[in-house]
């Protein structure tokens, strides 16, 4: 067994079991919680996989902010000394429909996928290469996504200041 | 580790297992060691500014105080007010203490050679794992059911969200000037004197510097900038239920993190364990030169901690997006175009960061005339008795 | 901004008896003079008080009572920096039914004034936005400044008898 | 997104025990997240009766409990009080204890307003400047123990005059306090008033209008703050006050609005000075002679009211006497300034941050002995 391996199934039981937590739990901020750990996990996956920009990227982005952000958003809109309320819903038959589908779907593209299985290459980094695609190759939807976001951020700020001035 | 396999007979795996536990334990009794040594040097610090002792019974100088507070802490009873979150009060102690430790893991004690690991993505690593605390402080302000560490760990979480983004902007330049992603490139970039360092090779790295100390004393919730702990508003802020162990390690958290100030500005910006180069190499000086400057920089916070008013948190906030991230992306950009130049005429380079360490001298020597007068006058008697 | 010349408590009630024709007198003292007014005069004559040119008593300094025999005897001390002028009102109610208007309209600061004086007396103040108890708990019985205030027994679960304690620390 | 966002207030108890109230005062307040919506000061706590006590103890007798009123400033409480029966009785005080009384009245009023100053400092965050403050005031403890045996609750002033006689060499060893101190302003200057940051946390906060402060009866450093020239000492001229040369500072809206709450801070320290001012002219003015005026050991006052003011560190403070003519008053009000300051703070305390109704107590200066008497 490689010390990768160790770490492979740590991070799996991990994910798996606080994943579990942040779809069951009868506590919305517990689940919140738990999805910062489930992301996390990830992260170490990508680490696991020579990804190290990514993982990094992950945690940065989804861990510290998503994740906060999400928190925040879910003290500030419930009443916060009383967070009795879980994300367990019950439409049986219309989550049986969307989860079956999914599961299906999803089996059924593991079942047609034949898995290019090769040995890990050594850990290389990648931070370079990705630097360079992305300002050479895809510098114009770099661009374009950046001015999105741009847009997105601005309009989210004019919303908020309407908000206030009324 | 190849004494580990050959002598021992352990397999690979093993040994691999039993180095990590070494390193971690090592990097650990450091960080604990220098977290206590670091609260009574506060006190200590305080004591002298604020004409009193501060502790000096235990140990010469009162230096074991640590040992014995943490001692007391320990045996200490271990509340839980009623109705928290039993489970998340309980971890989350620990978060915070695993979110400071883990940055330790690619910030060097000494030379290249002493890092825990030399990643190659090493100052994104510094950058993210923060957010670790951010969930830690969140976490023990909603469990403790109450509504001031409430307070404490929402202002707590928006001033580290926010103030992560001029820190990680201000990384940028010495990024650039490095050009590499690993704190062990950064330290061979700069040299052993001053004005080869980061912090003063161009006015913009200067400015970086500033926005990068001013950014971490916020992210360590030091003052002006301790609003999570404001003990004079919020009490105590997200730890004010917390007693005992847990409580100690917090402090222990908070203290580790003075220490992290510290030993990445040291790190990134003021030259790090170089020596000049005959030296070069030499692991005890290099770790001399590491912890003296590190200690400086954590003199320097302690200094200011007990010198400033606290800011308020719209001014908090204020100072990070509206001077602090410009700053830094000034920063950013001024070193972009400097560089451009200097790729055409290299002396200029050795010429700017020559000037920008004088300038800082001439500051320096104000400010040290200012200490001065404030002495003189302190010596006026009072003639009592 | 200050005058030399300061009015007397004479020319003051001239003053009030000229613009609002209500009848005050001024009191036989032998420290302050003050200026009596029946109860229901209270509130005109104060804001005449506060808002005459001459006068622009701008300030209520204290207002309390005290409790002399059958009436609560209340007095008004008013400031005016502009003219500094100082000046007493009295006035007084009956101990069985305390009720006078409140003066809050006319000044502030006699809010928390007539909420210790509603506390301790428990004088009733008519049209006061706010009259519960300052200093004591809520569920405080009786009105300790009063001459004929018996000091409780207890207090919730707290004993206060004299009995009690003499014999706890007795020899 | 037309109709603005419906938030739900969070009630939270800032008191009765809390780092920022000095002293046992509890604030309730409402807040939307770090904002205040309403705040409602319940105060008491402290409230122990002294005007009750006042009833059963005889007119000397009372002196000690004034101590206890404000215990940041018992000489100027003393003061008042004696002040309010010499009145009454129409006792001529000796123009040395006079001068005593001022001295004694000045160095109170400086080391009241030193920890008026540091414990502003302190709500903002800076916790040296307020240790350095009380080493300050340890000297002044000093020199009025010097003078009368106590340290806090002094019992100094006697109706008639004051009860001991300045001790030899009292004067330079007051002199070289006051070279030593005047300095030591300068140094509390660069450490606070001129920090930007201390700055940013007072200016334009808690502005209070002169027409607003004069409606609440704000008295004292508060009320010259907000711009109103008004001092008892220099208005309504009582002691010897009158024959001393000192100025009376008020709120100039230097950095901020007019009455904020770092113009009340100013105008204390410029205070300060002015005592410092005072008590060098005392000190070489103070005449040779008696100490104490004769008065009866029964005192019986006759039937009538008075209402004495005197300029305290908290501000102009009322003693209101109603004597029936028999050994101990009939009924005796002590209107004092934090009272009245107090009473503003739900009004002030609209829409500011939590850490601003920290700076607005901090800067009305409150005691909360003195408040609930």
């Amino acid at each position: 067994m490689e010390i990768a391996d160790l770490f492979f199934y740590l991070f799996s039981v991990m994910i798996i079991g606080l994943g579990g937590v942040v779809a069951f739990s009868r506590n919305l901020l517990h689940s919140a919680f738990a999805l910062f750990f489930v992301l996390f996990g990830v992260a170490g996956f990508y680490v696991l996989l020579g990804a190290d920009f990514l993982a990094m990227v992950q945690i940065m982005v989804y861990a510290g902010g998503v994740c906060v952000l999400l928190i925040f958003a879910t003290m500030l809109s419930d009443n916060i000394s009383q967070p009795g309320k879980s994300n367990l819903s019950f439409q049986t038959v219309l989550s049986t429909v969307a989860g079956g589908g999914i599961a299906l779907l999803l089996l059924s593209a593991f079942e047609n996928t034949t898995w290019n299985v090769v040995a890990p290459g050594a850990m290389e980094p990648t931070t370079n290469s990705i630097g360079k695609l992305l300002l050479n190759e895809y510098i114009l939807p770099f661009e374009v996504i950046s001015f999105l976001l741009l847009a997105a951020m601005v309009s989210a700020i004019m919303l908020v200041k309407k908000g206030e001035n009324s | 580790m190849n004494l580990l396999t050959d002598t021992l007979g352990m397999t690979e795996f093993w040994a691999n297992v039993v180095i990590m536990l070494i390193v971690c334990t090592i990097v650990f009794a450091v960080f604990a060691l220098m977290s206590g040594i670091t609260s009574w040097a506060e006190r200590r610090i305080a004591g002298r500014m604020q004409s009193r002792y501060g502790c000096n019974r235990v140990g010469p100088q009162g230096i074991l105080q640590f040992v014995a507070d943490a001692v007391k802490l320990i045996l200490k009873e271990d509340l839980i007010p009623d109705g928290a979150d039993r489970f998340l009060y309980k971890i989350t102690p620990y978060l915070c203490l695993m979110g400071v430790l883990a940055t330790l893991v690619v910030l060097p004690l000494g030379s290249r050679a002493m890092m825990v690991a030399d990643l190659n993505v090493g100052v994104l690593y510094f950058i993210s794992i923060t957010s670790i605390v951010v969930i830690g402080i969140l976490m023990a302000g909603w469990s403790s059911n109450n509504k001031w560490s409430l307070l404490g760990g929402m202002r707590s979480a928006a001033q580290i969200v926010s103030y992560e983004i001029p820190v990680a902007m201000s990384l940028l330049t010495p990024i650039l000037i490095a050009g590499s992603l690993s704190v062990g490139d950064l330290l061979d970039s700069q040299g052993w004197l001053p004005w080869e360092w980061t912090a003063f090779q161009t006015p913009f790295s200067a400015l970086a510097f500033f926005v990068f100390f001013i950014g971490s004393l916020a992210e360590g919730n030091r003052t002006p900038f301790d609003l999570p702990e404001a003990e004079s508003e919020l009490v105590s802020g997200f730890n004010t239920e917390y007693s005992g162990f847990r409580f100690a390690v917090f402090f222990m958290a908070e203290y580790g993190n003075v220490f992290l100030i510290g030993l990445s500005t040291t790190a990134l910006f003021l030259g790090g364990p170089n020596l000049p180069g005959f030296l070069q190499g030499n692991p005890f000086l290099s770790v001399a030169v590491m912890m003296l400057k590190t200690i400086f920089i954590m003199f320097v916070v302690i200094w200011l901690r007990w010198t400033l008013p606290r800011f308020r948190i719209d001014q908090l906030m204020d100072l990070s997006w509206k001077y602090l991230l410009p700053c830094a992306l000034i920063a950013f950009f001024g070193q972009s175009v400097f560089m451009l130049v200097a790729h055409q005429i290299p002396a200029i380079t050795q010429i700017t960061s020559i000037v920008v360490f004088i300038v800082f001298l001439l500051i320096m020597i104000k400010f040290i005339g200012r200490i001065r007068t404030n002495y003189k006058e302190q010596s006026i008697p009072v003639g009592l008795n | 901004m200050f005058k030399e010349h300061t009015l007397n408590t004479t020319e003051i009630i001239d003053l009030i008896q000229k613009n609002t024709q209500i009848e005050v007198k001024a009191s036989e003292n032998s420290y302050d003079a003050s200026i009596i007014v029946e109860p229901k005069d209270v509130l005109p004559v104060m804001k005449f008080l506060k808002l005459s040119r001459d006068l622009s008593f701008k300030v209520l300094s204290s207002h309390t009572a005290v409790h002399d025999g059958e009436d609560f005897k209340l007095f008004w001390n008013l400031l005016s920096y502009e003219h500094n002028l100082e000046t007493t009102i009295e006035s007084s109610v009956p101990v069985v039914s305390p009720q006078i208007q409140s003066v809050c309209k006319v000044w502030k600061a006699a809010d928390w004034l007539e909420r210790e004086s509603y506390d301790l007396f428990g004088i009733q103040y008519i049209d006061h936005p706010d009259l519960r108890r300052i200093m004591l708990p809520e569920d405080w019985i009786g009105f300790p400044l009063r001459k004929d205030y018996q000091s409780p027994e207890g207090y919730q679960d707290i004993e206060n008898s004299r009995s009690e304690i003499d014999k706890r620390f007795k020899p | 997104m037309t109709s603005e966002l419906k938030t739900e207030h969070i009630t939270i108890n800032m008191g009765p025990q809390h780092p920022s109230t000095h002293g046992v005062i509890r604030f309730v307040i409402k807040t939307d997240g770090e904002i205040i919506h309403e705040c409602d000061p319940d105060v008491g706590y402290l409230h122990r009766g002294i005007e009750k006590i006042a009833e059963s103890v005889t007119w000397q007798g009372f002196v000690p409990f004034t101590d206890r009123v404000d215990y940041l400033a018992s000489m100027n409480a003393n003061w008042a009080y004696c002040m309010a029966v010499e009145e009454m009785l129409g006792t001529e005080v000796p123009e040395r204890a006079e001068y005593i009384r001022v001295i004694a009245g000045e160095l109170n009023r400086i080391s009241s307003h030193l920890v008026a100053i540091g414990a502003a400092d302190m709500d903002m965050g800076a916790i040296t400047p307020f240790v350095q403050l009380l080493r300050e005031r340890e000297y002044i403890n000093d020199l009025l123990e010097m003078i009368c045996g106590a340290r806090l609750t002094y019992n100094y002033y006697s109706i008639g005059g004051v009860n001991y006689d300045l001790p030899e060499g009292f004067s330079i060893k007051v002199m070289g306090f006051l070279d030593h101190f005047e300095v030591a302003v300068e140094q509390m200057h660069r450490l606070v008033t001129y920090n930007q940051i201390f700055i940013n946390r007072f200016a334009n906060v808690a502005a209070v209008s002169p027409e607003m402060a004069m409606d609440y009866n704000f008295v004292g450093p508060n009320l010259r703050g907000s711009g109103v020239k008004y001092d008892v000492r220099r208005n309504k001229p009582y002691s010897i006050y009158d024959k001393l040369d000192f100025e009376i500072p008020i709120g100039t809206a230097s950095v901020g609005t007019l009455g904020d709450c770092y113009d009340r801070y100013f105008v204390r320290v410029e205070e300060i000075r002015e005592s410092v001012k005072i008590l060098r002219q005392c000190l070489q003015q103070i005449p040779e002679g008696e100490i104490q005026a004769k008065v009866k050991n029964a005192i019986k006052p006759p039937v009538g009211h008075k209402y004495i003011r005197t300029e305290t560190p908290r501000g102009d403070t009322g003693y209101f006497i109603y004597s029936d003519g028999k050994t101990s008053p009939s009924r005796l009000k002590i209107r004092t300034g934090s009272f009245t300051g107090m009473s503003i703070i739900p009004e002030l305390a609209r829409n500011i941050f939590i850490a601003d109704l920290v700076a607005v107590i901090g800067s009305l200066d409150i005691v909360a002995p003195e408040l609930d008497r």
